[in-house]
């Protein structure tokens, strides 16, 4: 079984800082993998460089067993890779809807007449899929925090990616919020849905993830099984050793 | 939805301009000319950077206007001059061109800037109504048609008897700084001059071009210095004649300096004494020496009613009316159309008419061709040089 | 040659507080200020009409008095057009844009009162306000005006590099130049630093307003235009906020105008500050003075 | 309604192509190019029919045409070079490059006439070719406003990674605008020649950029009208009737301008939306600003958020 998507040895470097500095790892299709580590150990840059919005100092990136290292960030989108930002990224002036269409209109299929039409109706899907398809007609930013982190990930499964990377989904939110979050995720597993989950808690991808990769100063700290890599003295130590240093 | 709406109420919004628009003008573009007055329109910069020279242009018209009128108008009918500020603008100049040209004005007449004056004159020409330009240093401006006149002489015109003063006073070589941007200058600086002074037997040791907006001088000042001529042409406009003309100064040139009409009075006295022993041709300056009889009766008659001396740009917009009031007398009392306005312009252009700047005042190609004056500044004002040749123009007594 | 170096030098002089003005309000308040000549053009004007109201007083005074009121009538833009737009506009590129315009709406009344006021013509400041002398030195002409400009140019540089350096209110300054969401933590609050940084640069536009309308010997409503030009070429050369780099780059880019001017003439001359503009921003948009990396801040 | 046409036909005029030239500069503005290169296109598309009409005597329809394919070649390539920058950038940059065109036409003497300008171009579009082709340009405009190239506009400018990472060819829509804009801005120039019969250094440089933006920024920005509002304001009704304020034209054009910028933010084409009470209400129901992640709040109100484009390589586009 190939991977969906394969980084080897991928180093990342800005001027002397190598924020990335040979990272190899795989995404296994159909799993929820999360990518844990505190802050500033280069969690960004990894999902930057998978979304090719960072071009790294060496190495190379496999999409579906393809080299994309030289590809722009919206070939590898038109190529089944989608994202989410750190941060809420909806555009002001578009309803939830028009929001969601973003997702769907640059992919190569909606070219075509027919194929707008077919786009437009996997956008309503989505948005039906992720509960929010009564908000179709608001402005986004009048909607909770959590209702917009929906929409977004209403807007990169509505073009059906091959894998989504999810930076942060949940950070700033509260814990009700985190809950309907990872319910959301959790559906998209059973969905069949390939994902890369960034977190700097733990304690929350624990419970959701299939596969554990640990970052710690640009550096693959471990990879596994989430519960045991997570018992791990070295990632504790990561964890919990720099808790209180602050970034 | 909201988009329709909006773009309905934008349309609402725009017609209703339109309509503002529309009806704010009927009134003075519409109707027919009115027995007993002879409008003119006079386009003039009377803002923006034109606006000293252009308020006197039409400082001037409006004074000939009145003395017009004051006489019982012409052939029984008064004159009036309606004002049109072309704010320094091409915009605004071709704007209330094509509206002037529509409008039941006798004759357009125009006052100051070339660029806006080549713009103004192909429509003129295109809709068949005379139009007089003032000052405008273009030659190719006549080139429009019949109904394109200038009643400013070009003033290169002028160069040849005032480099041959020059020469006569022991100058052998000059040196030119000029505006590069600016077409009069450029004609000046790279044709005008070098014919003249190969043909004074003059060598030009340096010849240096600088833009208007230019802030340092003290570089081209250098290089003209160092070149060592017995004169220098400054051809610049605005605070960069001061400027110019105190780097030339500072670098160490002490000889005499000549140049353009825009030298002037304004533009030499912040460079004061700095700007000692310039020379400069002008149409007119209000000098009781004036070496033309009509000259210095305008200048007494104009302080008489003004209470202020004219300076040569109301003496220009005072002859651009008595142009067409030359004009407009040969009609009498026949039909002023634009064309009988042009046919009878064309016959006073051939016997030439008595105007501030000559007299009489005679046309080459539509142009004017007056006397000229020799001017020096000597420090603190500008006066008529001591060893004027009279007239400055030596074409001018000799033509028809 | 050495009399191009001394004129390259006074040149460089003005560029120098013309640009650090400049590059204060794009640095700090993301401002392309595009009337910054017209308050320069009217710190000379500030100047003039004190001569003519006011007789006799000594050129420090006028000069204090043109840095003031430039100053104040940059504060004034600030406060009733800049502060107002940015806080009603949508978005980064909208405010930039916005200001832009209104910077140019400013300078166009500005430059039409300056323009009433001197009737649309040349105007100088009173010969006996500093007399011009000129000294020969080994064959080079220096003139005392030239010394002046120099001088001033290299003190006022040198408080204000101080100034950003070391003062609480530079420092606050400093940072928001770097990064845009920092003001708030030196505590000073971002509307009084706006307000600080347009007056600082309104302060160095009329100096050098009045310094070069000495030097030239005469000014117009519309001097300011082309200073503007050089002045970004200066800044972009320099990066923006960079103050040590627009004061490096503004004496570079005199001098190397002389030099082009004097031996290739003058349409190259001009030419050369916007080629240096588009090769710079082509090849390292950051300019070539800024510390490495400190847009990613 | 003739007579009163034609005696506003050189207003009239003034407005078309200003619009014409604030629409060039808008193209690319919605696609988040802050680009004047327009206004030097302005320039290749003046001379370079004048010099083929006026000059060697061609006709005006493929002295045109040839100078929109060269506007089409040069703008393409200008665009490679300045695919970098982004902002006040690329604004600099092309503000440079419109000032290069003016000094090579002040230089280039036997294509341009060097200071003098080229005269005797014959007036062969007149008013109605010039306003079919800005309905046209306009027509374009208002349909690309909405619907998928709307939204893909809108994200550009607002927010380019996020753009990127959905599927959009950020340098190559940039490169798009950047080309229409030139093309816009060329037949601008085409029209302006052959409506005035001359054109000359002053025509171009500074200030028409300026002017340029100043109509759509007042008319507009980001709507299909902005540049015709802008046009007709500034060209047409400032230049008419602003004669009352003799010296102070300047003055009131300023304090005007200031005016609408300041209060409002959407130009005068937003008035229609303070006029649509069902807007209004809407309008008051929804805070402007954006929650934490979407638009920072930063001192002066100014959003340095994600939309913010800057010349950092991690957010352009590197390929």
């Amino acid at each position: 079984m190939t991977a969906v998507l394969e980084l080897r040895d991928i180093k990342v470097w800005f001027g002397g800082v190598k924020a990335v500095d040979g990272v190899s790892l795989a995404l296994e299709p159909g799993h929820l993998h999360a990518l844990v580590g505190p802050n500033g150990s280069g969690k960004t840059t990894v999902v930057n460089t998978m979304s090719r919005l960072v071009t790294p100092t060496a190495g190379q990136v496999f999409l579906d067993g393809q080299d994309v290292t030289a590809a722009g960030p919206h070939e590898v989108y038109r190529r089944g890779l989608a994202r989410t930002f750190q941060g809420i990224r909806l555009v002001e002036g578009l309803t939830v809807r028009e929001n969601v269409l973003l997702g769907v209109q640059e992919l190569p299929a909606a070219r075509s007449r027919a194929g707008r039409r077919r786009a437009a109706e996997a956008a309503d899907e989505a948005l039906e899929r992720m509960d929010v398809h009564h908000l179709a007609q608001v402005a986004p930013a009048a909607l909770p925090y959590g209702v917009q982190r929906r929409v977004e990930i209403a807007r990169a499964v509505a073009g059906a990616p091959k894998i989504l990377l999810l930076d942060e989904p949940v950070a700033g939110m509260s814990a009700g919020e985190r809950q309907e979050i990872s319910a959301v995720l959790g559906r998209l597993r059973d969905d069949g849905m390939t994902m890369l989950l960034i977190e700097h808690d733990l304690r929350f991808v624990l419970g959701l993830s299939d596969h554990l990769f640990v970052l710690n100063f640009g550096q693959l700290l471990a990879a596994g099984d989430p519960a045991a890599t997570a018992a791990l003295p070295a990632v504790q130590e990561a964890f919990l050793g720099r808790k209180h240093v602050p970034a | 939805m909201r988009h329709r709406a909006r773009t309905a109420t934008c349309l609402l919004a725009a017609s209703v301009a339109i309509l503002t628009a529309a009806c704010g003008s009927s009134g003075s573009s519409g109707g027919s000319a009115a027995g007993d007055v002879l409008k003119i329109t006079y386009i003039a910069d009377t803002s923006g950077p034109g606006a000293f020279y252009g308020k006197d242009y039409v400082a001037g018209a409006k004074y000939a206007v009145d003395q017009v009128n004051a006489e019982g108008g012409v052939g029984g009918r008064k004159l009036d001059l309606e004002v049109v500020d072309s704010a320094s603008d091409q915009q605004a100049a071709v704007g209330a061109m094509t509206k002037a040209v529509k409008s039941n004005s006798s004759a357009v007449l125009y006052a100051l800037l070339s660029q806006n004056a080549l713009a103004m004159a192909p429509i003129a020409q295109r809709s068949k109504v005379p139009f007089i330009v003032g000052q405008s240093g273009v030659d190719g401006i006549t080139e429009a048609g019949d109904y394109v006149y200038r009643t400013t002489t070009s003033e290169g015109r002028f160069y040849e008897a005032m480099l041959s003063t020059l020469h006569d006073k022991g100058a052998s070589s000059t040196a030119i700084l000029y505006a590069s941007d600016n077409p009069t200058a450029v004609t000046n600086a790279t044709k005008t001059i070098p014919a003249i002074a190969k043909k004074l037997g003059m060598t030009i040791t340096e010849t240096v071009p600088v833009k208007t907006a230019d802030t340092d001088y003290s570089q081209p000042a250098s290089r003209i210095a160092d070149s060592s001529p017995d004169v220098v042409a400054d051809l610049t406009f605005g605070p960069a004649v001061t400027t110019s003309i105190q780097a030339l100064r500072e670098a160490g040139f002490d000889g005499p300096l000549y140049g353009t009409s825009a030298l002037g009075a304004g533009a030499l006295k912040p460079a004061g004494a700095a700007a000692k022993d310039t020379y400069y041709p002008s149409v007119f300056i209000p000098s009781p020496k004036l070496p033309w009889a009509s000259g210095t009766s305008f200048l007494s008659e104009y302080q008489k009613a003004t209470g202020s001396a004219p300076s040569f740009s109301a003496a220009g917009g005072h002859d651009q009316v008595m142009f067409l009031v030359a004009a407009l007398q040969e009609i009498g009392k026949g039909d002023v159309t634009h064309e009988s306005v042009k046919d009878a312009l064309a016959s006073v252009a051939g016997k030439g008419f008595v105007g501030a700047t000559g007299e009489p005042v005679r046309f080459v190609d539509r142009a004017a061709v007056t006397p000229g004056v020799l001017v020096r500044w000597d420090g603190e004002a500008e006066t008529v040089a001591p060893d004027q040749p009279s007239p400055l123009l030596a074409a001018y007594t000799g033509r028809g | 040659m050495t009399q191009q170096l001394v004129n390259a030098i006074a040149l460089g002089s003005i560029y120098t507080l013309f640009s650090l003005g400049l590059t204060l309000s794009w640095g700090i308040l993301n401002v392309l200020n595009l009337a910054h000549g017209a308050i320069f053009t009217a710190g000379t004007m500030f100047a003039f009409l004190l001569t003519e109201h006011a007789a006799g007083l000594p050129f420090a005074v006028v000069l204090a008095a043109a840095l003031v009121g430039s100053a104040l009538l940059a504060v004034l833009m600030e406060a009733v057009a800049f502060a107002p737009i940015r806080a009603r506009s949508g978005n980064a590129l909208d405010a930039e844009m916005r200001t832009l315009i209104a910077s140019v709406a400013v300078a166009s009344i500005i430059v039409t009162v300056v323009g009433i006021q001197s009737d649309h013509q040349p105007y100088a400041l009173p010969q006996s306000l500093l007399e011009r002398h000129r000294y020969d030195v080994l064959g080079v002409h220096v003139s005392n005006v030239q010394i002046l400009v120099l001088v001033a140019a290299i003190v006022l540089s040198a408080l204000l590099v101080l100034f950003v350096r070391r003062s609480r209110y530079g420092r606050a300054m400093r940072a928001v130049a770097f990064d845009r969401t920092a003001a708030g933590m030196v505590g000073i609050s971002a509307r009084t630093l706006q307000l600080a940084a347009m007056a600082l640069s309104g302060a160095l536009a009329g100096v050098a307003g009045v310094l070069l309308a000495v030097y030239l010997g005469a000014a117009d409503a519309h001097m300011g235009d082309s200073f503007l030009l050089k002045a970004f070429a200066i800044i972009i050369l320099a990066g923006v906020g960079s103050l040590e780099g627009a004061v490096f780059f503004a004496y570079a880019l005199a001098l190397v105008e002389t030099l082009v001017g004097y031996y290739l003439g003058g349409d190259v001359r001009d030419a050369l500050a916007f080629v240096l503009i588009v090769v710079i921003l082509v090849l390292r948009p950051q300019g070539l003075a800024a510390r490495q990396g400190w847009q990613r801040a | 309604m003739i007579d009163w046409f034609s005696g506003n036909e050189g207003y009239i005029q003034g407005a078309l192509v200003a619009a014409l030239l604030a629409a060039s500069v808008q193209v690319a503005l919605r696609a988040g190019v802050l680009s004047f290169a327009s206004v030097g296109f302005y320039g290749v598309g003046a001379y370079g029919t004048g010099y083929l009409t006026a000059t060697q005597g061609w006709g005006t329809a493929p002295a045109a045409a040839v100078v929109v394919i060269i506007t089409v070649f040069l703008s393409w390539l200008l665009a490679l070079v300045l695919a970098r920058l982004r902002a006040l950038y690329l604004a600099m940059a092309t503000i440079a490059f419109v000032l290069l065109v003016q000094i090579g036409a002040l230089a280039w003497d036997s294509v341009t006439g060097g200071p003098l300008g080229l005269f005797g171009i014959p007036p062969a579009l007149g008013t109605g070719g010039v306003a079919v082709i800005l309905a046209g340009v306009l027509a374009v405009n208002a349909l690309t406003q909405r619907g998928a190239v709307g939204r893909r506009l809108l994200l550009l400018r607002k927010d380019e990674a996020l753009a990127s990472a959905l599927g959009v060819n950020v340098r190559r829509q940039h490169q798009i605008a950047f080309v229409w804009s030139a093309v816009l801005g060329s037949l601008a120039g085409i029209s302006q020649a052959s409506l005035l019969t001359v054109f000359t250094p002053e025509n171009l440089g500074f200030s028409v950029m300026v002017s340029a933006l100043t109509a759509l920024v007042v008319g507009g920005t980001w709507h299909w009208s902005g540049p015709l509002i802008g046009g007709v304001v500034f060209s047409w009704f400032l230049s008419a009737y602003l004669g009352f304020a003799s010296d102070y034209r300047g003055v009131v054009e300023g304090a005007l301008t200031v005016v609408v910028l300041v209060f409002l933010p959407k130009g005068l084409a937003g008035l229609s939306e303070l006029l649509d009470p069902r807007r209004l209400r809407r309008a008051a129901g929804t805070p402007t600003g954006g929650p934490g992640g979407v638009s920072a709040g930063v001192p002066g109100g100014v959003s340095t958020g994600p939309d913010r484009p800057v010349p950092a390589p991690e957010m352009g586009v590197s390929s």
